[in-house]
């Protein structure tokens, strides 16, 4: 399970995560509600290595994470989907998906059946594989990136804002997914943030509120807004 | 009502993709014309047809009857139709004031020879518009460290620097905070009301549709699949199933 | 402003070090030609534009200049200074309104293909141009008046220090007027200049114009002290060069090129003398003013502005 | 007119071998790391050097003269081995990410340093070691006496662009690499390890380069200057062929060397011009060079 | 004026880039001469004290520093420079800081044709009586000649060369014709595609002034496939690189004047024969002609300096005494003489032969020697050089002395 404690990160000489502080529970889905700016995406890249942490920790299952190299995230079973999508332009959907398989040298029975579990959670995937992945709408992207985390997320899925510019339907169907991903793997912990939180109201454990780089542990029934 | 801009059986496809599938659409002056349609049906991509961006393989877009299909993005700017976009796009490594002074001055054209753009006018003219979107604080840091919050609304503030008559905003309030999103709203249509420009707005908040669109078009697989009244249509099936969805 | 007597200050110093050794006002004239060069490189940096060829607008001057003395028998130093504006600014007009079409390493390399083969003809058409033996530049006349060759040596060094100062000047208004904004913005969103109306040829080619028009009167000037013009003048590495002294010296405002360029001209005769491995030390300077003084030597006089590197 | 096709297609393809094993160091770090390496021309004279000194030796130690066949690849891996990773960690992995101009001026400090190195090293003589020319002889087609030599270097590259074209193309290395290249922190969350990519593909451009120059020695020697005009020539034709594009690379190699060959035959006065004029050419038609194509900014 | 600490020299050449092939050695002889003069007690009881400039650097840096010398009293005379270009370049600008200036390898006809140079002098000949000289030998043992093809260096030196050596072969056999002629740039490093050009043509002689690093390479590459066998090559250049690169026997080479530390006349100078032996013993190699030249240019100066003194009763020259003295003066070199005409360029003898072996020499040697005199082969002052050898006589070889007279 995850435990950030006194987490600090400074960019460009302001601060934007204060003494952040937080245990997720294991196979819970976790939200991280904040308004834009208030250090969502900070969080989550601190998290992952991509932008540097001042003081404080982080520890998955006990192992310390911010003394890693930010590659040796994904095959400590953390996946990511970053909220502005990132996928490889030039490679096929499926390609980016088994990407981070490939990266960990997984052997390819594995990565295909892998593949296939992606599949069969987000089927609409398996429609577009062969398409590039800039020839994929902005909300379309959303699902790779989430399938591409999951081909590596065996402890953790931090996805970061996935309802942003999905349309209502589509967002309803992403919010089923995440339950039945729920259902399939167990034990998997998630932490989403997301700043309209009304659609997480069905697969919320907890909510985190964070303000101004500060997060405040809130209940299951919270109102956010 | 006269039409302001009209779009007539606009193609084009990607690869594969049927991204526009024969669009027919015209937007009338002062109208809030909002967007709506599953993700891939091809928003964006109408956008960028009517701006020039992309050139439908088939098709044309009149702006008050007079085509602006194969015109650059600059000369159809000039002409007042003016964009914000689904993913922001700001002079990064300038400050938020001069990427908004900077489309202040366009209007004047840029060819003023020994005239600084930091002058009062311009100035005083670019803290206002972010005072509106209560970005002031704002002003001096550079564009590049604004959250993607924060981008989306200068973006949307460069384009009514532009005084146009017309903006188009792509999901103007994705990646706004909930929040956020309604303050953002009324200040947006208010000033448009005010400054008498009208709007089309793509967007998948259904709530910020019933408010604020005049009109309503259901955006498919590239091509216009329902439009009317906001409540109209949201009581249509193929609507609810395919857009809204249930829940 | 503070940088007013800081400039002010600059120039009397190095009035004054040319009273201490004459020899300076050589190199120090030179340095100036070469910042005025840097200085048009510069204004392209701000415009994330970086040109590995612009010693050819350099060599363009001093090639005009040798011209028009050789076969158009035009003596008087304003005339051909301004003859070879107008030639390099016409130049750069010509080759920009092809260029600016190209971004990042592309512009690079063309501008770099573009000088090379201005450098290759240069040195091939020994007819017209002397080769790589060059021509040779006598010493100009002054309004009517035939100074002897060491008046106009240091007439000319005096001459340079104003074109810097009026160039200086110019540049300055220019970054601070829209136009110089939107040359900054090119680097980082076309597609949105483009949206606000604003035709970024447009802008890249009056940055383009601008730069080979410093370039070009750096090379007269250049011309003019050296007394004799070389296809070296076009060659790459002197293309770099220019690029080295305007980070050198720091982009972000006027000084830096010119400081750049100083420091370069000193460290070449002051090293020269002593060992033959000068680039070596250049190369070390520059690394190290790149890794350390991310501003460039006119960092150490002048606090942090956008448009520094890194 | 057979007697002059056939001996301008022999020196086309060797000059074409030689100016393609520059040039495709030079794209294939450029299209991995992002930083066009205007040291690039240094790595081939080091690597010449490198050759000319092993080969000197291993016939002055009385060793079988066959050894100095070896000795070419073998110096060039020394010369990867030992400088690649050095100056990547210290330098070139600084500036990436960095602008441009930056990127161009580091190795434009670098090139000036390692010019001047090589002279205080290897002082101002031309260095020479022939023992694989004479080893393999001549052989005499059209009328004209070739070099053994000069036909095997044509053979060599073409294997060489094949081998790396599977290298890239098929191999797990090869996906990783092209991820790297399109997007570096997305590569690291997916459990890329970035810095190691980069390395192996900048010490594998310092060998193609070391290597080009190994191979030249017992043609040309190498003197002091020999660097930085190797440059200029691999700029031309990675641009020509498109930056990043192996395949484009080798066709760009050809081209140049066929207008530099025909120059030499009917316009000797535009030898020395002729990549330029060809680089300008394709350029004009094909901005992103014959194999490079625009990435479209989505919006 | 009262006599200095030292005397102060400014001492240019090429010590890096390719030509410091041919460069270096230039240097070598001067720092070698000035350790000789000094331990004789300098000039005039004055030491020398040189200081070394790299022409490597480029025109631009040599002019730099010659200026930054100039301007400084300690500086009295200038030995430079290595390249016409930069003899070219100089050359007005010892005008203008009036320092005299003994250019010593450059021998572009050019330099003097514009205009006057008061304070340069070029003691050691001109491009045309070197390369109507090659002319001349040529004809005289190869009369049959018909195709000549020619490969120079891309820059003035090399297209003169070709100028003079066509006009003058023309003078003297006018159905010999150019079959090719290609001027591959300095430096170029690798001929191949030069050498099976020139192998297609199917000439009868090829000449080359190519030089430094480019002849060395040019020889290595182009005797392996052949091209000396096919045809009877002239290397111009040929001796400064002998020691560097197997030169096959049989190919026309020559020094560029007199500078060939072995010829008769040397030989039986033992200050030579003691110079030679210091290099050889310091450098490890013997004095190519370069370096005679440079050692040359220095005897040059002293005399200079001897006869100012002597002509104003032992005081020290001021740097326009020394000019004076350079006028029209006639010196004693090692290796023959130099005679300084009005116009202040030199009068040298030529010296060619061919490459050949010598038992009791360790290296190659030029047999079949001729040494024509600089005078019969020099155009008068102020004539248009070309002009004059378009006018030369064809029997002029059959008059001149004949290869291998020069004994
Ligand atoms: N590179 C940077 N340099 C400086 N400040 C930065 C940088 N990136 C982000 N910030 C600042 O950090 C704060 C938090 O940004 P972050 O992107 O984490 O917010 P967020 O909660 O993800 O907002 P949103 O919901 O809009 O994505 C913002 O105030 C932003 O200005
Ligand atoms: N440049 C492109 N190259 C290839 N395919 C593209 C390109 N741009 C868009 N497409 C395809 O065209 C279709 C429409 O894309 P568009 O961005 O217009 O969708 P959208 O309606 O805006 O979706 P969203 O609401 O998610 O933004 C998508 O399927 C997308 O894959
Ligand atoms: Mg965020
Ligand atoms: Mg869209």
């Amino acid at each position: 399970m995850l435990t950030v404690s006194s987490l600090n990160v400074s960019l460009a000489g302001a601060k934007i995560l204060r003494d952040v502080t937080f245990t997720l529970k294991p196979g819970a889905t976790t939200v991280l509600i904040g308004r834009n700016g208030a250090g969502k995406t900070t969080l989550l890249r601190a998290i992952m290595g991509l932008t540097p942490a001042e003081s404080g920790s982080a520890a998955l299952d006990g192992r310390q994470l911010l003394p890693l190299p930010a590659f040796a995230r994904a095959p400590a079973g953390i996946g990511y989907a970053p909220e502005d999508r990132r996928l490889i332009p030039e490679f096929s959907v499926e390609d980016n998906i088994i990407l981070p398989g490939q990266a960990l040298k997984l052997p390819q029975a594995e990565i295909k059946s892998r593949l296939e579990k992606v599949y069969a959670l987000l089927p609409e995937l398996h429609t577009m594989r062969a398409r590039p992945g800039n020839g994929v709408s902005g909300g379309q992207g959303k699902m790779v990136a989430l399938g591409r985390a999951l081909m590596v997320a065996e402890k953790l899925l931090m996805l970061d804002e996935p309802f942003q510019g999905l349309a209502p339907a589509l967002a309803l169907d992403y919010a089923r997914t995440l339950s039945r991903l729920r259902e399939t793997m167990r034990d998997l912990t998630l932490l989403i943030t997301e700043s309209s939180p009304n659609l997480l109201k069905s697969v919320a454990d907890e909510t985190m509120l964070i303000e101004r780089g500060a997060v405040t542990l809130q209940s299951p029934d919270a109102e956010a807004a | 009502m006269t039409v302001l801009l009209e779009a007539k059986n606009l193609h084009i496809t990607f690869g594969a993709v049927k991204a526009a599938n024969g669009v027919d659409l015209h937007i009338d002056e002062g109208e809030f014309l909002a967007i709506i349609g599953p993700n891939g049906s091809g928003k964006t991509t109408f956008l960028n047809l009517c701006t020039g961006y992309i050139r439908p393989s088939e098709g044309e877009v009149y702006l008050d009857g007079k085509p602006i299909t194969r015109l650059p993005p600059r000369t159809i700017a000039r002409k007042g139709i003016a964009r914000a976009f689904q993913i922001p796009q700001l002079f990064l490594d300038q400050t938020v004031l001069t990427n908004l002074m900077l489309a202040i001055a366009s209007r004047e054209g840029l060819w003023q020879v020994g005239k600084a753009l930091g002058r009062p006018a311009y100035r005083d003219e670019a803290m206002a518009l972010l005072a509106m979107f209560n970005l002031a604080d704002c002003a001096p840091t550079l564009a590049s460290t604004l959250p993607e919050g924060r981008r989306k609304l200068v973006d949307i503030a460069i384009a009514l620097a532009l005084k146009p008559r017309l903006v188009l905003l792509d999901e103007p309030t994705s990646g706004v905070s909930a929040l956020e999103r309604f303050a953002l709203m009324e200040t947006l249509m208010g000033a448009l009301r005010q400054a008498k420009v009208s709007a089309l707005f793509v967007e998948h908040d259904m709530d910020v549709v019933e408010r604020y669109a005049d009109r309503v078009v259901v955006w498919e697989a590239g091509r216009v699949m329902a439009e009317g009244k906001p409540e109209a249509v949201f009581k249509d099936a193929r609507v609810i199933e395919n857009v809204i969805g249930v829940a | 402003m503070p940088l007013l007597p800081l400039a002010t200050g600059a120039i009397i110093a190095l009035v004054a070090a040319t009273f201490a050794f004459p020899w300076l006002e050589f190199v120090l004239t030179l340095a100036i030609a070469k910042g005025l060069a840097a200085l048009g490189v510069a204004i392209l940096l701000r415009g994330g534009l970086i040109s590995i060829g612009h010693a050819m607008f350099f060599a363009i001057g001093a090639y005009a200049t040798a011209f028009a003395m050789r076969d158009f028998g035009i003596t008087d130093v304003f005339a051909l200074i301004l003859i070879s504006a107008i030639i390099s600014l016409v130049a750069g007009l010509l080759i920009g309104a092809f260029v600016v079409r190209y971004r990042a390493i592309f512009f690079a390399m063309l501008n770099l293909a573009i000088s090379m083969v201005l450098f290759s003809l240069l040195s091939k058409f020994y007819g017209v141009t002397g080769g790589t033996d060059g021509l040779r530049v006598g010493t100009p006349t002054v309004l009517g008046m035939v100074l002897e060759a060491k008046g106009f040596a240091t007439f000319l060094f005096y001459a340079a220090i104003a074109a810097m100062v009026l160039a200086g000047l110019a540049v300055n208004a220019y970054f601070k007027s829209p136009l110089g904004e939107a040359l900054s913005a090119v680097h980082t969103n076309e597609i949105r200049l483009e949206y606000l109306g604003i035709p970024v040829r447009g802008v890249l080619l009056v940055a383009y114009g601008l730069s080979a028009l410093l370039a070009g009167i750096g090379g007269t000037f250049a011309a003019m002290t050296i007394g004799h013009v070389l296809p070296d003048m076009a060659y790459w590495t002197d293309s770099g060069h220019l690029v080295l002294v305007a980070v050198l010296g720091g982009i972000s405002g006027i000084g830096g090129p010119f400081v750049g360029a100083a420091f370069l001209e000193l460290v070449h005769t002051l090293a020269a003398g002593v060992t033959d491995a000068w680039n070596m030390i250049v190369g070390a300077a520059l690394l190290g003013v790149i890794f350390f003084l991310p501003k460039g030597l006119i960092g150490f006089i002048r606090p942090t502005k956008k448009g520094d590197l890194a | 007119m057979f007697e002059t096709i056939v001996p301008l297609l022999i020196d086309g393809l060797a000059n074409a071998a030689l100016i393609f094993l520059v040039a495709v160091g030079l794209t294939l770090v450029f299209s991995v790391l992002r930083v066009l390496n205007v040291a690039h021309g240094s790595f081939y004279s080091i690597g010449a050097y490198a050759a000319a000194s092993l080969g000197l030796w291993v016939v002055g130690a009385g060793l079988p003269g066959w050894l100095t066949f070896a000795s070419l690849p073998l110096s060039a891996a020394l010369v990867a081995v030992i400088v690649g990773p050095l100056i990547e960690r210290t330098l070139i992995r600084w500036a990436y990410g960095k602008s441009e101009a930056v990127q161009i001026l580091v190795t434009f400090g670098l090139f000036l340093i390692l010019e001047d190195l090589q002279r205080i090293v290897f002082g101002v003589d031309s260095f020479y070691e022939d023992t694989p020319v004479q080893l393999l002889g001549s052989i005499e087609i059209g009328g004209v006496v070739y070099l053994t030599y000069q036909l095997v270097l044509i053979l060599l590259a073409a294997a060489l662009l094949v081998g790396l074209k599977l290298f890239i193309g098929h191999t797990r290395i090869g996906k990783l690499i092209a991820a790297v290249v399109a997007d570096r922190e997305i590569s690291q969350a997916m459990g890329i390890n970035t810095n190691r990519v980069f390395m192996i593909a900048f010490s594998l451009g310092v060998f193609l380069a070391a290597l080009g120059g190994a191979l030249t020695v017992p043609q040309a020697g190498v003197s002091p200057g020999l660097g930085a005009d190797t440059m200029v020539l691999a700029f031309a034709v990675a641009a020509i062929g498109g930056l990043g594009k192996i395949e484009g690379a080798a066709v760009a190699a050809v081209i140049v060397a066929l207008a530099r060959v025909l120059a030499i035959y009917f316009a000797p006065e535009l030898d020395a011009v002729a990549p330029y004029l060809v680089m300008l050419l394709v350029l004009l038609v094909r901005p992103y060079g014959l194999f490079g194509s625009a990435t479209t900014r989505k919006i | 004026e009262d006599k200095p600490a030292a005397l102060g020299v400014g001492v240019f050449s090429f010590t890096s880039g390719g030509t410091a092939a041919y460069g270096k050695p230039g240097r070598d002889a001067a720092e070698l001469m000035i350790e000789r003069i000094n331990a004789k007690g300098g000039i005039g009881g004055v030491p020398l004290s040189a200081t070394y400039v790299d022409e490597g650097q480029g025109t631009e840096g040599v002019i730099a520093e010659y200026r930054k010398l100039a301007g400084d009293a300690a500086t009295e005379v200038m030995i430079a420079a290595l390249s016409s270009g930069n003899c070219m370049a100089l050359a007005p600008v010892s005008d203008q800081m009036k320092v005299p200036t003994v250019g010593w390898n450059c021998d572009t006809h050019q330099l003097y044709l514009k205009d006057a140079h008061p304070y340069f002098f070029r003691p050691n000949g001109n491009t045309v009586p070197e390369f109507v000289a090659y002319a001349a030998y040529l004809i005289a043992v190869k009369p049959d000649v018909k195709r000549i093809a020619i490969i120079n260096p891309d820059y003035a030196f090399g297209h003169d060369a070709a100028k003079i050596f066509t006009t003058a072969i023309k003078a003297f056999k006018p159905d010999v014709e150019v079959v090719a002629e290609l001027f591959p740039k300095l430096g170029a490093g690798t001929y191949q595609t030069e050498i099976s050009r020139l192998t297609a043509a199917r000439p009868d002689v090829i000449f080359s002034n190519l030089w430094g690093g480019d002849l060395e390479n040019f020889v290595r590459q182009a005797s392996p496939r052949g091209l000396f066998r096919s045809s009877q090559a002239v290397l111009a250049l040929g001796e400064s690189s002998m020691q560097n690169v197997q030169i096959p026997e049989g190919v026309i080479v020559g020094v560029l004047g007199d500078g060939w530390w072995m010829s008769p006349d040397a030989a039986a100078n033992p200050e030579t024969r003691e110079f030679a032996e210091a290099y050889k013993a310091k450098y490890g190699k013997w004095p190519v002609f370069p370096a005679m030249k440079m050692a040359n240019s220095f005897l040059y100066v002293q005399a200079a300096y001897d006869k100012a003194m002597a002509g104003n009763g032992g005081k020290w020259p001021s740097r326009d005494e020394v000019a004076a003295a350079m006028k029209g003066s006639e010196v004693k070199t090692l290796t023959g003489t130099m005679q300084t005409r009005a116009d202040n360029d030199g009068v040298v003898d030529q010296i060619i032969g061919v490459t050949a072996k010598a038992d009791g020499h360790d290296g190659p040697v030029i047999g079949d020697m001729v040494r024509y005199k600089g005078a019969d082969l020099m155009p008068p002052a102020g004539e248009d050089p070309i002009a004059w050898i378009g006018t030369l006589s064809a029997d002029l070889p059959t008059k001149l002395p004949q290869p291998g007279s020069y004994k």
